[in-house]
């Protein structure tokens, strides 16, 4: 059975069921409950800045961390709880946010098993949210999944659809390694039919969303829709394209893209965040290295321009990758 | 209720108390003005307002001049009104148009003004404070006389980059001021939730910092306690973090439904410690000002920020071409 | 110089004192040996000794058991051989071998042993205390009775990782032990120049921790003050800032020139101050335990150690393809 | 006229002419001077804990400033003071510190000037240490220009050689904007020939060191002495590589890339970091674009493997990218 549930939804739904399944899951981030004053008469907690922990603390109490205003503490301390026997799932609010916390996760989590030859495991989950759209501007609007996927040590996942999203969670928080959760933002205000119950969507694999022969659209996350509506008006015109949602940048699924690429030959790749050393550029050079004898053409990035996210609506409108791009790029390949 | 005297140490001139009321004044209503634009559709983004902590700002404000710079929070605007930042500039900013002050490229959370020694709101949290120990840093290097001055929440002093900053600047005596304004809540946790001592002031004995605490929602306690901090400042006698306790009227942001505060609370702040109308009382009991020029002053403030918004409204959008230019100086 | 007296406070076994000794001595020769073998060219990496600081690890760490965990610095060797983590995975590892305790891949500034509740030195100045930190976490979630300590030098107090985790872990009442081994020095800058207070133990206040100071250099001081911290932390009553005054007797790392550093000063600590020293005194003088005892206990401590340097020397070195191994857990 | 230098002295050269060109310049981070008590007998200043800095303090009194370890206030200090007049060049002693030190780089350097409307300027030289080699292992051995190379804003350049240390940190620090300098390891303890006086290298333009029709091979930092030993094996069996020392990894001197590949049709990148969203990607991602109709071979990258950098000597040699996979690279291509 399967109902329709926004992304934040799908996400609460994923939490408790990960929370009910294993004691060891706890939460903790800030205002991840919120309203420290629900004691009060005529009060009530929030869950979140987006309501999206809304209920987990009635349900699981103790288990619901409100924290300070203390990234680096929170991320630090739930590396070194991850090490020793908890589960954590730790919020980071905006993945801009990354600047005052990289180094438990670069420098501790990602590192600790490694140069500890093995011998300690850091099941942590980071859930954060990342992407432009809801003019915020330069400092709450970044995509910088290619900063936590660039980290040997760490795995980062990025759903495309509320289902996506309950399942690459639930598959997160149970893998022994730290995986970093993206919620786009653009995907937070989709709803979609999400299964009820308790499954997972393994980390590493993509998904071929549209089989197609004629072009390769590669997305994840928000630009996974954006994909799909070029494929739309690309079938219109009679061009079949094949789209594939990455579902995980790290580690990345380069099988299912060669091999789509063999059938077409000719790929893009779209991803909302900045160009230099991006996943889209990884994409790329994985195209021109195992898949050069694939290639019919070049291949293109469709990307944010290497510039901070703007305020204003027309200036954002312009810095996110749409559906156009896309298809131009198509088209120009001939 | 008896008016509370006026501290004696504040012997303030007729033009410069009217000109502390009308920042308090602008800022108010420059606030409750967005609140209406964004309720009604016509403004977006993330607005966080300074309504009831109007003292803070313009209390410490008002001893600041060209040699000195402010940084501030993701609840910026009144701190960019104080430092005589206009608000034609700022209401087109935030209109999202190619005249405002960041050319629609910052938005509320990224409002600056370089001309008017403001180094701009901050999205992240504790993430102005060291901006502005480099601004006293320059200052202290060329001699200039000038303050840097940091304005952020009682939340941010739970950053790292509070703890770093004010320990440099204590090392280097810098002439810095750090107001902390602690409204008692960061975003929907009470600040006793997360913070464990009751006076943020206390934490300058880290490093062995002057400091001091006023009330926030009297103008004439932040105004006298700054006269202090910055006089020392300008010295070369180091820095001082300032406490003022106050009280954010609205909810974090517009928008917040404000579920997890108790409306008493509120009431409680807004109906015994509005800094506008503790300004208002005490003043004209004291016979300083009448309350007809301050009504007068709150005319002009209504058309000035009446005719903002419409020159913000007609002005033109951004080229979208532009979304690459300013991320160098050349190109 | 008289002997100073035990502290009434503490009462121990003969056996317990002799494990004491050993512990100290342990460490005093396991990085006097190491200085030998860097020096001569036989082992490579950057290393940061513990002798002089010998009795903070050693007075703490005595109160530990498998329920505790505790982190370290790039400082880190005493903190291992405290907690129990034997000395031949320890020098496998710093000689780069495959039987090493971290295979060989993690060297002296990652050395750790899970299995020994040793998270891991820390090459990054200030990460080991949010990791005590959520191991404290651990252990208050599932009611272990553990404590969780972070072990962690006068410069670090200056990080921001210091000052969130503190501030967390009060807020959350941790079983949690901060040691700062205040040694005077940052790499080559003294702490005065860099800390404006006396005491680091001071910045306790921010947020309302309890604190104490003991005398680094005195074994029975810090087993004392740790003791009453511990306890504390197993009660359930939170957190103790715990500031243990020490020197480091060699320079920052290996092969440091000292050219900034007095040799007077230097000598004064090594001469009066010296924690094996002054142990011995004190035991033998009280009658606790016998020369000849603590003579033969240096000798046991030598023959381990050098058995260490032979079989890390004759032991493999990794197979070169483990490069890539142990990044994730499958694979 | 020019002078035998090491890398390290080559930088002290360029940091005294800055300074005595421009009383806007100042110093600081951790240990510049160091050794606080040099007013006792018998003590001396360290000059940082590579001796880089030595002697400045005592040229230019008040303008060196040893700061307590405290990375993102030594940071966010400098970019305030940067952006109100002065022109500050902070020290990270190794770039792995990035962890605790990022958001004055990523949300207020990089975004000031773009988020103020193009109103503020930035002129700040980060220096740092990058780079494996020194059996340093995890946390002191990363190649992490590829982060600040991602991040629009910044600009991120990298030496070769002395002579280009000298040339590039004056060109940095003269910058309006925000630079990260990237000193590699490998590269700070070679000697070489450095002209005296006061010159700049520009930023943004590759230099080819070595000319060749049969195959392009891209380094920068310490790389590019790997492909030049590669380039001289190969010319024994008459296979003739053009040599490209990127210089400045952003901006990205595409042209020069992409009229040498032109030429030979063939290409490897060798980039000291690891794989993932690097500079090699870029480098590949823009061959396979604009670069697509010059190609005869895949492109190959030639990097450090997906891990942490590990401890022993012979981990640490089988991690770091040498001549002889670069040369196995050519000669697969055939
Ligand atoms: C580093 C960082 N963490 C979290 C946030 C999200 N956030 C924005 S405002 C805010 C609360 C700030 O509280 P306080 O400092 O007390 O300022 P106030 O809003 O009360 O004025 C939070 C958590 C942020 N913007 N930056
Ligand atoms: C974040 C970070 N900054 C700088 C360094 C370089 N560093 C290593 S040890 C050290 C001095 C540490 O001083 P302290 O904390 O007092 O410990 P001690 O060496 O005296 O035991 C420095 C600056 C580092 N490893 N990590
Ligand atoms: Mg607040
Ligand atoms: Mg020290």
């Amino acid at each position: 059975m399967s109902r329709l549930l926004s992304t934040g939804q799908a996400i609460n739904e994923a939490l408790a069921i990960a929370m009910e399944t294993d004691p060891d899951v706890i939460l903790l981030g800030e205002d991840l409950v919120g309203g420290g004053t629900r004691e009060v008469e005529g009060t009530d907690e929030m869950g979140g800045v987006l309501g999206t922990t809304k209920g987990l603390e009635k349900r699981f109490p103790g288990r619901v961390l409100d924290t300070p205003i203390s990234e680096m503490g929170i991320l630090g301390t739930a590396v070194g709880a991850a090490a020793t026997g908890l589960r954590p799932v730790a919020e980071l609010m905006f993945m801009d946010f990354l600047g005052v916390c990289l180094d438990p996760l670069l420098n501790q989590a990602a590192k600790l098993r490694y140069m500890f030859g093995g011998k300690a495991r850091v099941p942590l989950t980071v859930r954060t949210v990342c992407g432009a759209g809801m003019r915020a501007a330069a400092q709450h609007s970044q995509s910088l999944y290619w900063m936590t996927a660039g980290i040997p040590g760490l795995k980062t996942v990025i759903p495309s659809n509320p289902a996506e999203a309950k399942g690459l969670l639930l598959a997160a928080i149970r893998d022994d390694d730290p995986v970093v959760f993206c919620e786009a933002k653009g995907v937070l205000m989709q709803r979609g039919e999400v299964p009820e119950g308790d499954f997972t969507i393994a980390i590493g694999r993509a998904n071929v969303v549209r089989t197609g022969a004629d072009v390769t659209l590669v997305g994840f996350g928000a630009t996974v829709s954006v994909a799909l509506a070029a494929a739309d008006a690309l079938a219109k015109e009679g061009t079949h394209a094949e789209v594939i949602d990455l579902r995980s940048v790290a580690p990345l699924d380069e099988e299912t893209i060669l091999s789509s690429l063999e059938k077409t030959g000719r790929l893009v790749v779209v991803d909302e965040s900045t160009p230099r050393c991006s996943i889209a550029s990884d994409v790329a050079a994985l195209c021109v290295d195992r898949g050069f004898d694939f290639l019919n053409a070049p291949v293109r990035r469709i990307t944010a321009p290497h510039s901070p996210v703007p305020f204003a609506a027309i200036l954002e409108d312009a810095f996110r990758p749409d559906a156009a791009r896309v298809i131009a790029a198509v088209r120009e390949m001939g | 209720m008896c008016p509370e005297p006026i501290p004696t140490g504040v012997a303030l001139s007729r033009e410069r108390l009217l000109e502390a009321y009308r920042t308090m004044r602008r800022i108010r209503s420059f606030e409750e003005k967005l609140q209406e634009l964004v309720l009604a559709g016509k403004m977006a983004g993330f607005l966080h307002l300074y309504v009831g902590e109007e003292a803070v700002a313009t209390g410490v404000c008002m001893h600041l001049d060209s040699r000195d710079w402010v940084t501030s929070t993701h609840r910026g605007h009144g701190h960019c009104i104080a430092k005589g930042v206009g608000v034609a500039g700022m209401m087109a900013e935030l209109f999202g148009r190619a005249t405002g002050l960041c050319k629609g490229k910052g938005g509320s959370m990224h409002i600056a003004d370089m001309d008017h020694g403001m180094l701009g709101a901050n999205g992240i949290v504790g993430a102005g404070i060291p901006l502005a120990t480099g601004a006293a840093l320059t200052a202290k290097v060329k001699r200039s006389g000038g303050v840097g001055v940091a304005f952020f929440g009682d939340g941010a002093s739970n950053q790292g980059q509070f703890h770093e900053s004010l320990n440099m600047a204590q090392n280097w005596k810098l002439p810095a001021l750090y107001v902390v304004e602690n409204n008692g809540w960061g975003e929907f946790t009470p600040t006793g939730f997360v913070v464990p001592v009751a006076d943020i002031a206390e934490r300058a004995r880290s490093y062995a910092m002057n400091a001091l605490i006023a009330d926030g929602m009297d103008f004439f306690d932040v105004f006298e306690k700054a006269a202090e901090a910055i006089a020392r400042a300008r010295r070369g006698d180091g820095p001082t973090l300032l406490e003022c306790k106050t009280y954010r009227f609205s909810g974090h942001y517009v928008g917040d439904t404000l579920a997890y505060r108790s409306k008493e609370e509120a009431e409680h702040w807004k109906q015994r410690r509005d800094p506008l109308e503790r300004f208002e009382h005490r003043v004209v009991e004291a016979g300083l000002l009448s309350s007809d020029a301050l009504r007068s002053a709150d005319g002009e403030v209504a058309a000035q920020i009446a005719s903002a918004v419409a020159a913000a409204e007609a002005a033109p959008l951004p080229d979208p071409t532009s979304v690459t230019s300013d991320v160098y100086v050349n190109g």
